[in-house]
């Protein structure tokens, strides 16, 4: 078992590092680089989310992930101490649906965060324990 | 992100490098509007040295197609890296925008 | 500025996550490959030596990095909770010196860990407060 | 860090891959007393596929080339990357191993 712990302060500007970091800790499993980059997509989602949804957008609070792969299973947890979401909408998110033929105005220009999240990881749970929220994506090897 | 800006004719080629994304996005859409307010309705976005988009890049994408969109401009994209391509697809987006290989095309197309 | 914290267990094995993630992190800097490769051994040193001399080489420990940039200076921290290390063994420390001529049963096998950082990194220190160490590494953009 | 091994004549060849550092150092140690107990004293380090050192895996070496001098023998060192001969030199024990640049020459050098 391997595992490192990565945190940040709350600031969109500083997200990149925690996306390079994963990708590059993301060497040491067997995905191929595409893989890899969707796995840092993942991250970044979720630790955006973190940012802007549990804390608001407001500076000088903790974004923890952590990193942990055994021989089969790669595991991310993306934590932060502020507004819990509802786990009922990891449950009902899907990818915004549209007609390609319709009006461009039509298109949503937000909600697909989560549901990136739900169709690169192969399984995906959200928690709150203690006033802190855990958002654990998983990843056979 | 940097953004950076060609003009040829009435079109307006916009280069974009290093990462779209939550923290970038923003940037984009301020720049697109800009332009829209000055009739710089018709847009080629290069990406050819993006490398990184996020649902929240998409998103200002998306944004920025309606806002020259409704003043009857559009948009056309090319130069896409796999890893950014790959993702323009993941949400289906690339039945969206028309994407090209490169920016001759792309200017042509529009 | 830029910054980001980096906590692993105090298991020798788990220290090259940190020596991956720091040498991507610099690429963020003006340094060539080359000089990242060497600050990145100078953090693994310094990680070292919090698990095998102020932990004892005893798991279960937290080492935590902090790597963080502003315009101008690089800063790496490094630090553990377990023994201290008298700040003096810094000052006094040089790079262990031997006659390239002599018998190579003399040369000494250990002691060059704090040297390196010395030569590499542009200042270094090492404080302990309320239990904490923390080895400071400063190198100029 | 792999240790692969191969024998020419009286002499070893050990190819290191990965990263020759604390954790690692040890494997290297038992490898090479292993060796030097069944009488293999002339051993080729190659360090071609070996993309990190530090101190305790130069440390190792140190201690390896002890073990083989004290029964006679001797190490020779190959195919070092950049990186890795920048830790040499910054330690000074390039001027200890004899340093070479592909396993051949380290042999007959032997
Ligand atoms: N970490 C979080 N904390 C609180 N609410 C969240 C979190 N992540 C997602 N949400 C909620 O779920 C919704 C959908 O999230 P997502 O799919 O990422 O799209 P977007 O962030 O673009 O709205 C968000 O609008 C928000 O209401
Ligand atoms: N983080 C630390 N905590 C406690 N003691 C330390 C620490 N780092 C170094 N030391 C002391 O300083 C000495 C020199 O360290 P170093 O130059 O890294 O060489 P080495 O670790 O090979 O002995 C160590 O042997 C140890 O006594």
């Amino acid at each position: 078992m391997k595992k490192i712990k990565i945190i940040i302060d709350s600031d969109l500007k500083d997200v990149f590092l925690i996306g390079m970091t994963i990708n590059r800790l993301c060497s040491i499993t067997p995905f191929s680089d595409s893989e890899c980059y969707k796995i840092e997509l993942c991250v970044v989602e979720a630790v955006n989310n973190s940012i802007i949804h549990a804390y608001q957008n407001e500076k000088g609070h903790e974004v923890e992930v952590t990193f942990s792969m055994d021989t089969r299973i790669l595991t991310v947890d993306v934590c932060d101490t502020g507004r819990s979401m509802d786990p009922e909408i990891l449950q009902s998110i899907h990818m915004p649906s549209f007609d390609p033929d319709s009006n461009d105005l039509e298109i949503p220009e937000r909600g697909r965060g989560l549901a990136i999240i739900k169709e690169v990881m192969d399984h995906v749970s959200y928690k709150t324990i203690d006033g802190k929220n855990w958002l654990t994506m998983f990843r056979e090897l | 992100m940097e953004i950076s800006e060609q003009k040829i004719d009435n079109k307006t080629i916009l280069s974009l490098k290093g990462r779209l994304d939550a923290s970038s996005a923003k940037e984009l859409k301020d720049k697109v509007s800009d332009l829209a307010k000055e009739g710089n309705t018709f847009l080629v976005v290069d990406m050819g040295h993006a490398d990184f988009i996020d649902s929240s890049g998409l998103g200002s994408l998306v944004s920025c197609l309606r806002s020259v969109s409704r003043l009857g401009g559009d948009i056309r994209i090319c130069s896409l890296k796999d890893s950014v391509r790959a993702v323009f697809e993941l949400t289906r987006l690339h039945l969206i925008f028309e994407i090209f290989d490169n920016s001759d095309d792309a200017l042509k197309s529009i």
